[in-house]
């Protein structure tokens, strides 16, 4: 039977709605408002978790995001399943399902324990000394450390949830809602500025608002129900927006943060279906102020880690928020006043307290005084030097502390308790100033780093700026945001602040002990195992820097990095090397503040919307024709159109014959298209393709070959000339767009003096091209007043016509080698047009094919393909296409780059064809080339780029490089798979009517 | 001669509680002169010094570290180590890489945690399936082990992947090197600057190149913020920053330093068993021993040395990795970082001398310098040694950008038709 | 007669956002840069090119959108005929610019989908995909700007308030629209 | 994420543009009259600053027009923008 250790009615719990969860298959019950950690804590329930390394039992330390040890599975074993959840954030919910992690068979008797009783051969880094030999065994050791480590597990099935983004562009964001962001929030939005509050809790006020003491006291009220007012005002404000359940993960430069609004965690699993789940705020904020707090430090001692050790303003929170006890017995251990603060509120709600431990000698406070008035026994100059009980802490042993600090004198005194709770001062959350870029400087008095210099337009206010105390914080926030908003008055001039706070402490990061450092585990990185001796280790082995020392011992490598524990580590590597903290330097916050699922960064981007899909103005008719569709780029293009179950090879060989016996039909749109004007077009042409264009009559289209500077292929396509200072470009389909950016880079950046503008017209066209010999005949029945005969309309030149009233351009060229014309009309007649062709095509055996059937009616014709035949390492003469490079000209881009000694060589690459000896054969596209097998290794001569069987010269055709291959015509050469070899012989890249007869056939 | 790390010496050192430990490297001032200097103390830089000490016999060699010691891209990168590159001369250089690998924990007497889990590269269209027939037809020729898969053989070898036809990438091949794998970064560092330690080798760190000091054509040595350094021979292994010392030198080389991000999850038991890159999606995923999964994004495009991207690569990276592992939906980004790397225009490093005799530089290993580390070591050491390169990285010279040899490793360049 | 198929033959209604297609609109992009050839817009159309970014001027049948200082997209107010596409503003700056060497035009009709949003959520909509801080521009009727919605290139007029005519290329127009409907949904 | 001041589109974030690489690099007017060493200095030789640099942008997702920016490659931040053509405003 547990215990319930509810102790008095909190306004912040709803006592009237019970809920029931369940932790490692047994079901409790806590109230609405609870989070899994203050609910389980009101069941007595303390151990949760098993350390990483040495599988430790561990419980609650903190009621936060910096929570170390508690972290949960949630409903394992389904889709929602999540690991390593922090029992101190999730909000419990009816049928919530928790359970431990890294323990087996469970976290009462874990296994894995026995890693606490090897842990003298397991110092930090020990990996790195071990499981050399034999060498071929590190595989074999290494399967037991990757089972062993991690902690909970992966989901194994897709996420049901679903996420969103959401820009926000505000004048001020207000990182934090505490006293201090509360109050910032009210002066900036009632001074008209569009303001953004967010809070990671699901209520305004942070630590204040539960603050009910007489003696810290605003304008005559107790802070926590002044803090109430204000909150209640600002919630009215509409310029304000206020968000909770946020957090913000990641502050970058130019005031660009990343906050995930929590919208669904806390519902019931059946309320979340449909809803997202969370939000990713892409925020851009003009001013941003930091409100983000401090974290309470531990204490460092031996076995500081014990189930039922907690921070101590987690128990005072867990009273006072939540109404719960987390111990019977407590004991108070600290080194500056919070704790007398936690022990007031305790002793009002009738827990029991057995006594404080401070190690300071001479405190004195009003603070103190009640305290002591209250009986408790405080042990001033006091240390503890270990703690006692497994699975829950049930004494502590303490010692007196030399005047210096550095040892412990007298006897030992043994101390029963069931609950420990430790303070060891305060450090300001300076993770979100850090990560925008801000410079910290180190103070002294109370030893914590607070932000220096901000390298944007941001401020920090309250605790995270190094002012601890109510009276700090509220004389300090009316100055800072008249100066950071410009304003004359915030209206928090002259607040009566009544506060007891002794801000003397007594730092040591270590804590002395009786034994010698190596035999005390005194826990640093409690999730990570991370021990003051192992920073000993790892500075007498030479590791000096923070960063060194972090990743040889794995301090704050944790899923919490480090929150709690950092600072210890740098306090007690300057205590043991002597270097001043402020020299030492901090390690770096990286992003994210708490940890941020993958589905909240990606947010809607998923499945459909991964990526942009783009259509042709024909893509319907398409998938009405059954096409497989080819991604190229983010185009869809129709790849074949199987009929009746054939295969792709099948489809494609057919496709290929009907356009060379009677007629086939490609829908082309997807090429780029650029619309070129200008007096000065004639003479951008010539300097941007590697042939001469000033000559090209009206009328006429020519192809065009365009290197990049270096001289290698970078685009191709076939240009028109409309008018004498008007031509349009086509590309390949995915050079489009890079093509216009550097042709467009050209223009701006080197001749701004040619008088040219470029405009895209891709999607303005839907381009439909038929060939073949009965294309013709088609064409003339699609347009019947159209003169087609090829004195009017030659190969090579366009005509502007009408279908039914409809403008469009017919061009009459061709990339397979068969008679072609290309329509290209206003994208929303497209598939009518197709229609019409296909309709006119009917009686020719129209064959509509796809992007193969073209890649092998083109290869037929020696024909290449940027980016398929070539790499961005061939040069046009390395295609073998010296003939479209103009001698005469005296620029264009890339041709300086063909003259280097290295581009000019012989023994080049150069495309070639080649023929299989077995007809039949059909080499695999990218297999290598080699002459001959004795050197080793075996040298290679190129590869195969293009290869198909072509139905119409019935044999197998392929395209490649071959080194020096322009001069092995006829050549043998040999394709070694990993099988077989296959004899080829080097030919003409053209294999089918070199004559070009079948172009006006 | 320091003392053998073994399971031994850990169970003898746990009885003195590990008191006796001894120093890894030492923590010296700088000499007033060197035999050699190699500027910046990163994988690439400690190992090159090791291997001058330990193959070419001169032991009076510094090695000045700005920062500390692996702080730089050693530190950040997503540790994969693979061979199974294009091009001969790359394809010599990344497996003589590869092959020390497989001894280098041996070598070293630190555990570097080689794992050769495989690394596995996805095909999402047609070229990239011609492109990865290719890579793997002549890494077979050139005796790296690798293999093309078809979809059923990826989902095999990586079940978590999702190979469905009817995702807006389907994954249509790819291949597999089974020697590939990762490796432990920080060990790497470690070990190296511990044996260079035991061989004389000044480690010397917090010392920042200030100037390089030259006689016309001759090195003179360098200026540091610990003191003039007098030396005949500079390798420079400087990754992000060659260009600031090259500017000392008043040389230009064809570098641009770009931000390049990668991040890590939340640990979680074993998940994913081997690496898997995929290029035309750009995401790539391997977990960690530790259990973390290792994700690494792409570069920015403008030149920093901020150690900061931008958002939207990190986010790009992402929507890739869910587009291929629906399952880590729920799993989270525990910690997102940057590095600066000095990109070539071929994409291929540089080891190679320079026109100042006596200066050398290592540099333009981009993206990918992890894997080289031990082989790029042991060549520039070569390299400064002879004052000739070492025929495995005779190709990756300098002059390649004058007389047009380059070394392209771009892969397919565009997408067209 | 050809048929017409318009990409996106839906509207699409939410509360507070309704989503709807609206054609044929010829639109042109006009291009130049000497004072002649905004004069010659000017005395040809009747219409003034705006010279201020970000901004659009309009008369009764025609608006023109500043997309650039040297760039501007010319629209017409009313839809045309299904059954021609050849159009007299077109013709008349053919004459009055192209030939005469003065600039550039171009019909870019059906390069572009004129996509009409109306309704109080537009900008709720708009904040999930596109990184363009709309703050003044939903407060000033005649704001025009390119920017990236759901990482697509897009152009956005403020014609009204609460309406704006969004303009995206056509291939890219039927993902898009899926993208804002899903989006919408979720509002 | 940078935001950029467009010189035309004004204040724009960094996604709708593409950075283009060291600024003032002309492209020489005769590069047949050039050495294979003068050639390569211009085609892939850059200073890659650490510090204040000049560079080209261009809005790719706005205006389309190519403009130069100073920043400061240490910490990225922007110190001016300038047009094509125009002289670098800040030395």
């Amino acid at each position: 039977m547990t215990k319930n250790l509810r102790v008095k009615t909190s306004k912040f719990i709803d006592e009237t709605y019970k809920v029931s969860f369940k932790f490692n298959g047994k079901t409790y019950y806590g109230f609405k408002g609870d989070t899994l950690a203050s609910a389980l804590l009101a069941n007595d329930i303390h151990l949760v978790a098993r350390s990483f390394k040495y599988h430790r039992p561990r419980g609650i330390m903190t009621a936060g995001s910096e929570e170390p040890n508690a972290i949960v599975q949630l409903h394992k074993n389904t889709s929602r399943t999540e690991p390593n959840v922090r029992a101190t954030e999730i909000e419990i919910y009816d049928g919530l399902e928790a359970s431990s992690q890294n323990c087996w068979p469970s976290v009462n008797f874990d296994i894995g324990g026995i890693n606490n009783f090897l842990s003298p051969v397991l110092p930090a880094g020990f990996y790195y000394k071990t499981f050399m030999w034999p060498a071929s065994f590190w595989e074999k050791y290494e399967y037991f450390i990757r089972k062993s480590a991690g902690l909970g597990k992966s989901p194994s099935t897709p996420d049901p949830d679903i996420y969103e983004h959401r820009y926000i562009h505000c004048d001020v964001l207000i990182i934090g809602a505490g006293i201090s962001g509360v109050m910032a929030a009210k002066v900036a939005a009632k001074n008209g500025f569009k303001t953004l509050l967010i809070e990671e809790k699901n209520y305004l006020g942070g630590e204040t608002i539960y603050q009910d003491s007489e003696h810290f006291k605003i304008n005559n009220q107790t802070s926590g129900s002044w803090l109430d007012k204000e909150i209640n005002e600002i919630k009215k404000i509409k310029n304000l927006e206020i968000k909770t359940r946020t957090s913000v993960a990641a502050f970058h430069g130019y005031n660009f943060l990343l906050a995930r609004e929590n919208l669904t965690d806390h519902l019931p699993i059946e309320q979340r279906n449909g809803k997202t789940r969370q939000r990713l705020l892409k925020i851009r904020a003009k001013k941003v102020i930091t409100a983000t707090g401090s974290l309470e430090r531990p204490l460092i001692f031996d076995n500081n880690d014990r189930p039922g050790i907690l921070l101590s303003s987690a128990i005072n929170k867990y009273a006072s928020l939540f109404g719960v006890a987390c111990g019977e017995k407590n004991i108070l251990f600290t080194n500056n006043d919070s704790a007398y603060e936690t022990a007031a509120n305790l002793f009002k709600k009738g827990i029991s307290i057995e006594a404080i431990i401070d190690n300071r000698e001479e405190i004195d406070s009003k603070l103190i005084k009640e305290s002591e008035k209250n009986n408790i026994k405080i042990y001033k100059g006091y240390t503890i030097v270990d703690t006692y009980g497994y699975k829950r802490i049930n004494k502590i042993s303490i010692m007196q502390l030399s005047k210096d600090g550095q040892k412990v004198v007298g006897s030992k005194i043994l101390i029963p308790c069931d609950c420990l709770g430790i303070s060891g001062g305060w450090t300001p959350s300076v993770h979100l100033f850090t990560q925008s870029g801000g410079k910290l400087k180190f103070r002294d008095n109370d030893q914590v780093f607070i932000p220096n210099t901000y390298p944007s337009d941001q401020i920090s206010i309250g605790s995270c700026n190094g002012d601890f105390t109510l009276d700090e914080i509220l004389s300090n926030i009316s100055k800072t945001l008249k100066e950071f908003l410009g304003i004359n008055k915030t209206g928090y001039e002259n607040l009566e602040v009544q506060t007891s706070f002794n801000k003397s402490k007594r730092n040591i990061w270590l804590l002395p002990s009786d034994k010698i450092v190596g035999k005390t585990k005194s826990f640093v990185d409690f999730q990570n195992d991370a021990t003051a001796k192992d920073i000993k280790l790892a500075l007498r082995e030479g590791f000096r820097s923070i960063e060194h020392v972090k990743r040889y011992t794995t301090t704050g490598m944790g899923t919490d990095q480090g929150k709690l524990g950092n600072m210890h580590a740098l306090g007690i590597i300057s205590e043991i090397s002597g270097s001043k903290m402020g020299e030492l330097g901090t390690t770096t916050f990286r992003p994210p503040y708490t940890p941020l699922t993958f589905g909240t960064i990606v947010g809607r981007n998923v499945g459909e919307y991964f990526d942009v899909y783009r259509k042709t103005p024909m893509h319907d008719w398409h998938v009405k024709n059954k096409a497989k569709f080819e991604n190229v780029g983010q185009w869809k293009r129709a790849w074949y159109y199987p009929k009746n179950n054939e295969s792709m090879h099948d489809a494609v060989q057919r496709e290929s014959k009907a356009a060379r016996d009677s007629a086939g039909i490609l829908d082309a749109s997807t090429l780029g298209k650029i619309d070129i004007q200008g007096t000065d077009a004639s003479e951008f042409l010539n300097r941007v393709y590697t042939n001469a264009w000033s000559k090209l009559d009206i009328g006429k289209c020519r192809y065009g070959l365009m290197l990049n500077e270096d001289g290698m292929v970078y685009d191709d396509g076939v240009t028109t000339r409309l008018n004498e200072n008007h031509y349009i470009m086509t590309t390949t389909t995915g050079g489009a767009a890079t093509v216009l950016g550097k042709l467009e880079d050209y223009l701006q950046t080197e001749w701004p003096e040619l008088d040219v503008y470029l405009t895209s017209v891709t999607d303005h066209y839907a381009t439909i091209s038929v060939c073949g010999p009965k294309s013709k005949k088609i064409i003339s029945q699609v347009i019947p007043n159209l003169d087609l005969s090829d004195d009017n309309f030659p190969h090579m030149s366009f005509k502007d016509t009408k279908i039914n009233e409809i403008k469009c351009r017919v061009m009459r060229i061709s990339f397979t080698g068969e008679q072609s014309y290309e329509i290209n009309v206003q994208a929303n007649y497209g598939k009518s047009v197709w229609e019409k062709c296909m309709k006119a095509g009917k009686e020719f055996n129209i064959t509509p094919y796809g992007t193969e059937t073209m890649h092998l009616l083109r290869a037929e014709k020696g024909f290449i393909i940027v980016g398929q035949d070539t790499d961005a390492t061939m040069t046009p003469i390395d295609l073998q296409m010296n003939w479209i490079v103009s001698k005469k000209k005296y620029d264009f881009i890339g041709k300086r780059s063909l003259y280097r000694s290295d581009t000019m060589r012989d023994d080049r690459k150069q495309l070639v064809g080649l023929l299989t000896e077995n007809p039949d054969e059909i080499l695999e596209e990218g297999a290598q080339i080699v002459a001959n097998f004795n050197k080793s290794p075996v040298e290679m001569l190129g590869h195969v780029t293009s290869s198909y069987y072509s139905p119409n010269l019935k044999k197998s055709i392929a395209l490649g490089f071959v080194r020096g291959g322009k001069n092995m015509m006829g050549q043998k050469l040999i394709i070694p798979m990993e099988n077989k070899k296959i004899n080829v012989t080097v030919a003409d890249p053209v294999f089918l009517d070199k004559e070009n007869k079948r172009l006006n056939a | 001669m320091k003392n053998k790390y073994s399971i031994f010496s850990l169970v003898k050192n746990a009885f003195s509680y590990h008191e006796n430990w001894e120093k890894a490297w030492k923590d010296p001032e700088p000499k007033k002169e060197y035999e050699a200097i190699i500027i910046g103390g990163g994988g690439h830089g400690l190992a090159t010094a090791y291997y001058l000490a330990k193959k070419h016999n001169i032991k009076n060699i510094a090695v000045v570290e700005k920062g500390w010691i692996g702080g730089g891209n050693t530190g950040r990168n997503t540790t994969i180590i693979r061979s199974n590159y294009l091009w001969d001369a790359s394809a010599g250089l990344y497996d003589h890489a590869l092959k020390i690998w497989e001894g280098l924990s041996q070598e070293l007497n630190y555990n570097v945690m080689f794992s050769q889990r495989g690394v596995m590269n996805l095909a999402h269209n047609l070229q990239d399936v011609r492109d990865l027939k290719r890579r793997t037809h002549a890494n077979r020729l050139n005796g790296i082990d690798a293999v093309y898969l078809n979809t059923e053989e990826v989902k095999k070898f990586c079940p978590i992947i999702n190979t469905s036809p009817d995702i807006r990438y389907p994954v249509l091949g790819g291949t597999l090197q089974k020697r590939a794998g990762t490796a432990r970064h920080d060990a790497v560092a470690w070990g190296y600057a511990r044996g260079a330690d035991e061989m004389g080798v000044d480690i010397i760190q917090n010392c920042e190149v200030k100037g390089i000091k030259r006689n016309g054509n001759n090195l003179e040595g360098i200026e540091t913020t610990k003191g003039f350094i007098k030396t005949k021979k500079v390798g420079v292994v400087a990754a992000g920053h060659s260009s600031v010392i090259a500017n000392m030198a008043g040389l230009r080389l064809p570098l641009e330093s770009k931000p390049l991000q990668a991040l890590v999850s939340e640990p979680v038991k074993p998940v994913i068993d081997t690496v898997v890159m995929s290029n035309a999606v750009h995401a790539y995923v391997s977990q960690s021993d530790k259990g973390e999964l290792v994700i690494g994004a792409g570069t920015d495009d403008y030149v920093s040395y901020s150690q900061k991207g931008s958002h939207d690569i990190v986010e790009g990276t992402l929507n890739a990795i869910l587009e291929l592992y629906p399952i880590f939906s729920r799993m989270r980004m525990l910690r997102q970082w940057g590095g600066i790397v000095d990109i070539c225009p071929d994409a291929s490093p540089i080891i190679s001398k320079t026109s100042i005799k006596g200066l050398y530089f290592n540099c333009g290993w981009g993206t990918g310098g992890f894997k080289a580390t031990p082989g790029s070591g042991d060549l520039f050491a070569h390299t400064i040694a002879n004052d000739e390169p070492h025929k495995l990285n005779a190709a990756f010279n300098l002059n390649r950008f004058v007389s047009g040899d380059l070394v392209d490793e771009h892969g397919a360049a565009a997408v067209a038709h | 007669m050809l048929n017409y198929s318009n990409p996106i033959t839906e509207q699409k209604s939410y509360s507070g956002l309704q989503l709807k297609e609206i054609n044929p609109i010829m639109k042109l992009i006009v291009r130049g840069k000497k004072r002649e050839f905004l004069s010659a817009i000017g005395q040809s159309l009747n219409l003034l090119l705006p010279n201020e970014p970000n901004t659009s001027t309009r008369t009764d049948k025609l608006t023109a959108l500043w997309l650039s200082p040297d760039e501007w997209m010319i629209y017409s107010n009313e839809t045309s005929n299904l059954d021609n596409n050849d159009y007299d503003i077109e013709n008349i700056l053919n004459k009055k610019i192209s030939k005469t060497n003065l600039g550039a035009i171009t019909n870019v009709t059906d390069q572009f989908v004129l996509i009409n949003l109306k309704g109080d959520k537009i900008y709720d909509l708009f904040e999930t995909g596109s990184p363009f801080n709309f703050n003044k521009f939903r407060n000033k009727v005649g704001s025009v700007t390119q920017t990236i919605l759901a990482k697509i290139d897009v152009i956005i007029q403020n014609t009204n308030q609460n309406e704006v005519n969004l303009f995206v290329r056509r291939s890219f127009s039927q993902h898009l629209f899926s993208w804002m409907n899903d989006s919408a949904s979720r509002l | 994420m940078f935001i950029i001041h467009c010189p035309y589109c004004g204040e724009r974030e960094q996604s709708e543009f593409k950075a283009g690489g060291e600024a003032h690099i002309s492209r020489p007017k005769q590069p047949s009259e050039l050495s294979d060493d003068q050639w390569a200095e211009y085609l892939f030789m850059r200073k890659n600053i650490k510090g204040v640099q000049y560079e080209r942008w261009v809005h790719t997702h706005g205006c389309r027009k190519w403009f130069n920016i100073i920043r400061d490659t240490s910490n990225d931040q922007i110190q001016a923008v300038y047009k094509m053509g125009e002289k670098p405003p800040i030395k």
